[in-house]
């Protein structure tokens, strides 16, 4: 069968540091991963190798079973993935739903199209009201997205990423820096507005992994050292060592 | 040491802070809580000169109000600002010196202490610091600031985005600070590990303090964890 | 028509890079207007000259025109670059016929694009200079009879202007001392050449003994200060070795010989030189640009010849004229409008007894060499002249 | 930014905008008369499009260009050739059609150009283009043959007749220049609000983020490069056809480039109507002022300086501030305190400007006496009572002034501070 | 060879000219970040100050006084209009600089006249240094060579020695954290800016009476310094200095070049001729692009290796 998002043997160093040192992971459509793993374990350089963003050194990336390593960013995310990042990143002169149409835009056909009128685009419209009232910021509609509290631009973020319609997600810590209620609303509205599609995500926070996660990832030293239920890798002994820290050992030293 | 009274602060016309008053003793560490938005930021903020404010303001017995925020740093306090801001084009290793105020001599910290500190940084050391992870800019900017010599260390959201491990690892930091007769004020989000090393607890509120007291106080206070906390 | 004012507008770059030329022939225009003699304005008019600035811009000049024609002007008149002059000549000849009864004279007085006596000549338009193909005839012909120059140098600045002067020159020679050689023919981005001593070593590469060039501004200072840097001694004709500022950047180089080929050089005796020093006690600053006292005297000569100021019978009456100008008889050619003078050849050299005219106070001069007579510098002309159809 | 999503169609307030628009370049020329007045407003008419154009890629695409003259330049050129193989019969095109051959040519050029340029961004966009600006200019005195050396190319417009008119006179010229002003005003209006245009604002905000939603920004940089090209070209056809000449050193310098650029700005590039004032400013400056003044290029440092200093939104954003106070019921008490500012404003830049003109004398005109002509009073530059005085009166205006700005700016703040309370009051209901 | 030796002189003299004219607007561009249009204003304040100040004291104190003048004047710039502008953004930085390009050419025209002013060499860089091949290499360009290689050394230890760099980069990112770490960052950029300016100036002091002091001076070196800086790669000092020495080499021996695209055409045995198809640009020889190589150079570099020769950032 095909996977929905495959990664085989993939590597990738800068200079003569290696980071990623041979992951392969293999994800089923509609599953939710959690990725976890200690600072610097490669999370993100994993999500920038899938995403386009930066280019494996070897090995391989296939999406529904089709190879994307190499491709640029935006030819991946025609084929229907798509990311949020660690650092907030929106377009901060744009509204919320100028925002939120342009992560539409391409995949409603509008493309490069200036012979058209955007306020003609009636699906790419629906849409967009639908994730404005989809990630809350109803009120918020048309202010600049600069002018968002930092919880509302993470949900804007969200919003962008899915605004496509993507099948595949990846989200790199999207609850770093909310308060605990916060965080529950935003688990709620991930569930939310990802049901049916594969998601991967990276949390630091025990309670939103568990939560959310039907499967974790544990990712250290550039290796996944775990790929289980939530169940297992929470006994599992090597996790607890390196990442979730029962002893004070210390967790940099893990994988030298 | 550090003393605010009934400080008020503006971002422009808005007015976030309505009369802070608290006070932090040597080699104390002090836990500043409160929901997002309360105006914690804001009083770090005001405290190194960053934004406007108004009221009382004193360090070691010197007004500091007025001053700008090298000046504040000169006299001993570091601030370690919440969305880190490391200087992603410079290596690890210039980000470090650039915490250095002077030549760094007679400093209690030197680049070892922090390579044995984290020595995940030691490996990085030459690395631009904008390709860290987020949790090693995290620890970067910690020893940044330790580098310049504090005499009193505010840390905002230090624990943010790292490895549950390395959040354990942050406090007991934090202690040998105290242990070397530094000042601690700690803003933080995570109750347990705040609770866990501090020696006395304020919350915030809609800008003013509404609890000052001991930890285990602030246990026992329900009502203000409810209403202040969201526990 | 006497004791009527005559209002002339003069269109010129007054700011910018050539404002210290501009402001210059503004200042002559306007002495020289002041100061003619009866013998030299017969129609006893007064000329009043009028500054407009076009920033050396041919579009702000074309703006400038219907400036000048909504204020009344009726004469207008302009010289510094060709690429002002071609397009101004063709909106005045447009206007005055899209506007009969607001005709417009524009008198040249230092644009020397031949283009503008040949295919683009129009009827409104009268050169006071001579244009380049006179300069390098009468240039080839002083060479003609020096039989030292073997191997000639041509360095110009890359445009119409110094591509002319290396076509006419290089014409000239051929038909005049064939057995002359060109040893270099170089053209060079105008005004970004920084340091000269890259040209300078491939002349001496060439064992170059004359050096021809029409550059001007920077390029000619820069171009001298390289040669005398290098001690290259080889003698330079230049084209525009006299225009404000070259004097005192040739003055610091050292001591090259320099000659220059233009109407007129700086230590004419009589009127000539009274005006010249008169005009230095004023303003502190050299009158060199002698066409305009040309211009100012043929244009009184046209009114009393035609007893009006009005520009069409005034055109009329310059077409062929002949006045005494400031090389003595000159006439201005019907078929072209193009003013038909003498040519000089003179040295820059240290001011002694018989030259004394000390240029921008620098204690130089230029010494004439050589004159040659009008009909030596004439050049045939193509130019077709549409003539208004009368009435 | 002002885009509704509900399918109506333009709404009043926009319908009376453009309206006003057509009626002001309809009856302009009514009222300014004078054959300048009329040459003033065709430039006018052609620069809007050429800043429009310019901040296309500017304002919305954020790239800084130094070279945008290159494609106007060209357009002119290719329409100036166009009118001379038209006139000759060996190339039958209307002049009403020309500016879209120079459309077109522009279009070519940004295309050819815009292929590396547009590459990149930033600085080493804004680099590429000074360079390819200096590289075009040099060139084309190079080569009289096409771009018809120092002279440049002449063309007479006068070929043929669209509905009785032969475009002689200026009047028509104008009005066809004014027709081709309106369509691609709403035209580049229109495409602010198409995906492109949108995408383009993201990609100026956020290049990066962009290729995450599927766009691949460089192609969106150069689509709108080339279009800007087109109306670049556009706006170079109309000047060929203003002035029947076509010139290197006017069309295709560094130094118009660079007038596009700071006139742009100054009208204010963050908004669409933002250049539309930076092209009249632009006329006015270059063709007035220096009429007006010798000390013209003076006063337009002085200007920039403090324009970006003080007011770095341009034009455009002070009249948008402004409105949005009206728009608030709270102008009326700054009536007076404009009215305030704009009198001892005038006492400082006569008395500053007394003292400018006499300086300037000195410089140039000494010779002539020490009369100076300025604002209907003759000073005198060898008495010190003229500089005494308008010194004073400087000094009294600057005095004044201060305390009037101190006024304005408390109520300003207030104002501003209720407008926010009153966002925020809106927001929360 | 003995043209060879010739031109790789001259064009090494020429690369350090540019080096000169350019070096301030490395250190300025490279740390701030500000593209200054009026870098070779202050060139041109420099040549004129000294040109007036040697009329008074001579020329060697004025080679110290007119650089610091011109200092002053650009640490107050930056002081009262550049820092205002910063927090806006690029744009607003190089158009405020744009004014003042402006405002100081005007003023020098008030001050000094349109036209020429005669600042002439002291009488002990006068002349010839030394004669090879029977042309003559003038002092005054070898003065320049050795300035210019000051100025390297000097604002190489600057870069290296000091941390201003490092704060300087830093602070052009998290202007308030630098300072919360304890650097007056205010004053850091002011000196940094007149630093540059007084670099600039020091350049005209020379460069004007070597070549020609005029009000044109300014506009004739304006966009080739920044084709200098750009082509060395932004923030790289080294990166300029060689840009330099390539260009000023580059081009002087692009000068000794009379090939043309039609001459090869022609030895390949094709006939080209006024008729050909694009003639003029086929007969344009080498030698007559010369000058304008650089920016062909700057448009190949961008394209190519966007971040310049030895450059580490893209912009
Ligand atoms: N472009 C790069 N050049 C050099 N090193 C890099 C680069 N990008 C990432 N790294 C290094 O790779 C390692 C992994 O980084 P990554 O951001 O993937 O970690 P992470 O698992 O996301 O950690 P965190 O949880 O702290 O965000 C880090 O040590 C980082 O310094
Ligand atoms: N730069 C700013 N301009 C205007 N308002 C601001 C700015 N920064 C913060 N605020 C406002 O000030 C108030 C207090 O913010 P502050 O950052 O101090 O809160 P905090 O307690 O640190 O919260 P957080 O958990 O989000 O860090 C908030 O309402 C916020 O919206
Ligand atoms: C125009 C520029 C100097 C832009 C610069 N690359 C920046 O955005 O940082
Ligand atoms: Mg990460
Ligand atoms: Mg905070």
């Amino acid at each position: 069968m095909t996977y929905a998002l495959e990664l085989k043997d993939l590597r990738k160093s800068f200079g003569k540091t290696d980071i990623i040192r041979g992951v392969n992971l293999a994800v089923n459509a509609g599953e939710r991963i959690a990725v976890i793993g200690p600072n610097g374990a490669g999370k993100s350089t994993l999500f920038n190798l899938i995403s386009g963003r930066l280019q494996p050194s070897s090995g391989e990336v296939l999406l529904n079973g089709q190879r994307i390593d190499g491709k640029t960013p935006f030819e991946i995310n025609r084929l229907g993935l798509s990311r949020s990042f660690q650092i907030t990143n929106i377009f901060p002169k744009l509204s919320v739903f100028e925002n939120l149409r342009c992560g539409l835009l391409w995949h409603t056909g509008a493309r490069y199209s200036f012979l058209r009128f955007l306020k003609n685009l009636d699906e790419a419209n629906a849409r967009t009201e639908e994730l404005v009232r989809q990630i809350g910021l109803e009120r918020k509609r048309d202010v600049q997205a600069v002018n968002l509290t930092y919880a509302e631009q993470r949900a804007l973020e969200i919003g962008v990423t899915i605004a496509g319609g993507a099948n595949v997600i990846l989200l790199d810590e999207p609850t770093a820096g909310m308060s605990k209620t916060e965080t529950s609303h935003f688990i709620a509205l991930i569930k939310h507005v990802t049901t049916g599609k594969t998601l991967l995500t990276v949390e630091h926070d025990m309670g939103v992994v568990f939560g959310l996660a039907d499967k974790i990832a544990v990712v250290v030293y550039g290796e996944v050292i775990a790929f289980d239920t939530p169940a297992a890798v929470r006994a599992n002994a090597k996790v607890q060592e390196a990442y979730l820290g029962s002893s004070v050992a210390d967790a940099q030293g893990a994988g030298h | 040491m550090l003393k605010l009274n009934d400080i008020h602060a503006y971002y422009g016309k808005s007015h976030v802070l309505h009369g802070v008053s608290f006070e932090v003793g040597k080699g104390e560490i002090v836990a500043l809580l409160g929901r997002n938005g309360s105006g914690r930021s804001t009083t770090a903020k005001a405290i190194m000169g960053l934004v406007h404010a108004e009221g009382q303001l004193e360090w070691k017995g010197q007004d500091i109000l007025r001053k700008k925020a090298y000046e504040i740093a000169h006299l001993g306090i570091g601030y370690v600002p919440e969305n880190r801001d490391i200087f992603p084009k410079l290596t690890v290793s210039q980000n470090l010196l650039l915490g250095q105020k002077g030549a760094g001599k007679g400093s209690r910290w030197t680049f070892k202490d922090m390579y044995e500190m984290f020595p995940r940084l030691k490996e990085r050391e030459h690395t631009e610091a904008g390709v860290l992870s987020g949790g090693e800019q995290q620890m970067l900017t910690l020893c940044r600031t330790l580098m310049g010599d504090p005499d009193l260390i505010i840390i905002d959201e230090p624990t943010e985005g790292l490895a549950p491990k390395i959040v354990e690892l942050v406090g007991q930091y934090l202690q040998t600070l105290k242990s070397r007769g530094i000042s601690v004020l700690l803003i933080e989000q995570k109750l347990t590990i705040a609770m866990h090393i501090s020696d006395r607890a304020l919350v915030m509120g809609h800008g003013s303090i509404v609890f000052d007291g001991t930890p285990d106080g602030l246990r026992a206070d329900a009502t203000t964890r409810k209403e202040w906390l969201e526990v | 028509q006497k004791g009527e004012t005559v209002k002339i507008a003069m269109i010129e770059g007054l700011s910018g890079p050539f404002a210290n030329v501009g402001q210059n022939q503004l200042k002559s225009w306007q002495f020289l207007a002041e100061n003619l003699t009866a013998a030299e304005n017969p129609a006893g008019v007064k000329f009043e000259i009028v500054g407009m600035d076009s920033k050396s811009s041919p579009q702000e000049a074309l703006n400038l025109l219907k400036a000048a024609s909504d204020q009344g002007f009726r004469y207008i008149t302009q010289g510094n670059g060709s690429n002002v002059a071609v397009p101004l000549s063709d909106a005045v000849g447009k206007a005055n016929e899209r506007n009969p009864g607001k005709e417009i004279i524009y008198m040249n007085y230092a644009a020397v694009d031949p283009i503008l006596t040949n295919e683009k000549c129009n009827y409104w338009h009268f050169r006071l200079d001579g244009d380049t193909s006179m300069k390098m005839e009468a240039l080839t012909s002083f060479m003609k009879d020096q039989p030292n120059i073997k191997k000639v140098y041509l360095l110009n600045q890359n445009y119409s202007h110094g591509q002319q002067v290396s076509k006419y020159f290089k014409e000239g020679l051929a038909r005049k001392r064939p057995d002359t050689q060109i040893v270099g023919d170089d053209l060079h981005p105008l005004g970004q050449v920084k340091d000269f001593a890259p040209y300078v070593a491939k002349i001496k590469q060439s064992g170059a003994d004359t050096i021809v060039t029409g550059n001007w501004g920077q390029d000619m200072t820069l171009l001298i200060k390289a040669l005398n840097d290098a001690g290259l001694k080889v003698p330079v004709y230049a084209y525009y070795a006299g225009v404000s500022g070259t004097p005192t950047a040739l003055a610091s180089g050292g001591d090259l010989e320099v000659y220059q080929i233009a109407y007129n050089h700086s230590n004419y005796t009589g009127r000539m030189n009274s005006v010249m020093v008169d005009f230095q006690k004023k303003f502190g600053d050299d009158l060199y640009t002698f066409s305009i006292y040309n211009g100012l005297v043929a244009l009184s000569n046209a009114m009393a010849k035609a007893k009006s100021t009005d520009p069409v019978k005034v055109a009329a009456a310059l077409e062929g004229l002949k006045f005494n100008g400031f090389n003595g008889e000159s006439e201005i050619r019907k078929t072209d409008h193009q003013m038909q003078q003498g040519m000089w050849i003179s040295k820059w050299q240290k001011v002694d007894a018989k030259n004394k005219y000390n240029v921008e106070k620098t204690g130089y001069t230029f010494a004439p060499v050589k004159y040659l007579e009008p009909f030596v510098a004439s050049t045939p002309t193509s130019c077709q002249m549409k003539r208004p159809s009368a009435g | 930014m002002a885009n509704s999503t509900s399918k109506r169609s333009m709404s009043g307030g926009r319908i009376a905008i453009w309206s006003l628009f057509a009626v002001a370049m309809i009856v302009a020329p009514l009222i300014f008369r004078s054959s300048l007045a009329l040459t003033i407003l065709s430039q006018i008419g052609y620069l809007i499009i050429i800043c429009l154009s310019y901040n296309m890629i500017f304002g919305q695409g954020g790239m800084l260009s130094f070279g945008h003259a290159v494609y106007t330049g060209m357009g002119a050129f290719i329409s100036i050739h166009a009118m001379n193989l038209a006139a000759e019969g060996s190339f039958k095109v209307p002049l009403v059609l020309i500016p879209l051959v120079g459309g077109i040519g522009g279009m070519f050029f940004a295309i050819l150009f815009g292929f590396v340029t547009t590459k990149k961004a930033g600085t080493t966009f804004a680099m590429i283009t000074l360079g390819i600006g200096e590289l075009v200019a040099s060139m084309s005195l190079m080569f009289p043959g096409f771009f018809g050396g120092e002279g440049g190319v002449t063309s007479n417009r006068t070929y043929g007749t669209f509905m009785g008119a032969n475009f002689g006179p200026q009047i028509q010229v104008y009005y066809l220049i004014a027709v081709y002003c309106f369509i691609c005003t709403a035209l580049m209006f229109a495409f602010t609000g198409t995906p492109l245009g949108r995408i383009l604002n993201a990609v100026r905000d956020n290049p990066e983020r962009v290729e995450f939603i599927g766009y691949n920004t460089q192609r969106v940089r150069y689509f709108a490069f080339i279009i800007a090209g087109f109306f670049a070209g556009i706006g170079g056809g109309l000047a060929a056809i203003n002035f029947e000449i076509v010139n290197a050193s006017d069309s295709l310098s560094g130094v118009r480039s660079g007038g596009y650029l700071l006139f742009t700005f100054l009208g204010g590039a963050t908004f669409f109507f933002g250049p539309i004032i930076g092209a009249v400013l632009l006329v006015l400056a270059s063709v007035l002022l220096s009429e007006l003044t010798k000390a013209w290029l003076l006063y337009l440092g002085l200007v920039f300086l403090l324009m970006v200093m003080f007011a770095p939104g341009g034009v455009a954003s002070l009249i948008m501030m402004n409105l949005r106070v009206v728009k608030f019921g709270r102008f009326k008490p700054f009536l007076p305190l404009y009215a305030g500012l704009i009198v001892t404003g005038a006492l400082l830049v006569v008395g500053a400007a007394a003292l400018v003109e006499m300086v300037y004398h000195i410089q140039l005109n000494a010779a002539l006496g020490p009369q100076v002509h300025f604002a209907g009073l003759t000073l005198d530059t060898s008495s010190m009572g003229s500089w005494l005085g308008a010194a004073a009166v400087a000094l009294v205006g600057l005095g004044l002034m201060e305390i009037v700005r101190r006024k304005f700016a408390r109520a300003w703040g207030a104002a501003q501070e209720y407008i926010e309370a009153e966002i925020k009051r809106m927001e929360a209901a | 060879m003995e043209f060879f030796v010739i031109s790789l002189l001259n064009g090494l003299s020429y690369g350090l000219l540019l080096f000169m004219l350019s070096s301030g607007l490395t250190l300025i561009f490279s740390m701030m970040g500000v593209l200054n249009f009026a870098h070779t204003s202050f060139y041109m304040l420099g040549a004129y100050f000294a040109y007036t100040i040697s009329g008074v004291v001579g020329f060697w104190p004025a080679l110290v006084i007119a650089p610091l003048v011109v200092f002053a004047l650009g640490a107050a710039f930056e002081r009262y209009c550049l820092r205002r502008v910063h927090k806006f953004g690029h744009v607003p930085e190089l158009l405020v600089t744009f004014g003042l390009s402006y405002l100081i050419l005007e003023v020098v025209q008030l001050i000094w006249g349109r036209s020429v002013v005669p600042y002439g060499l002291p009488s002990q860089l006068e002349g010839p240094l030394f004669t090879i091949f029977g042309t003559q290499f003038p002092k005054s360009k070898s003065f320049i060579m050795l300035v210019a290689v000051l100025m390297l050394v000097s604002v190489w230890l600057l870069l290296t020695r000091t941390r201003i760099g490092l704060v300087i980069q830093a602070a052009l990112k998290h202007p308030e954290m630098v300072e919360a770490l304890g650097h007056n960052v205010p004053r850091v950029f002011m000196l940094v800016f007149g630093g540059g300016a007084a670099l600039a100036g020091l350049a005209g002091v020379i460069g004007g009476n070597t070549y020609v002091t005029e009000p044109a001076m300014a506009g004739a070196v304006g966009s080739i310094v920044f084709v200098v800086v750009v082509v060395g790669g932004m923030g790289s000092l080294a990166g300029a200095f060689l840009a330099s020495l390539l260009i000023g080499v580059l081009q002087t021996f692009a000068v000794a070049m009379d090939q043309s695209i039609g001459g090869a055409f022609q030895s390949l045995g094709m006939a080209v001729t006024d008729k050909t198809f694009g003639y003029e640009l086929l007969q344009l020889k080498i030698s007559q692009i010369a000058p304008i190589l650089p920016y062909l150079f700057l448009v190949l570099i961008l394209i190519f290796r966007p971040k310049g020769l030895l450059g580490t950032r893209e912009d």
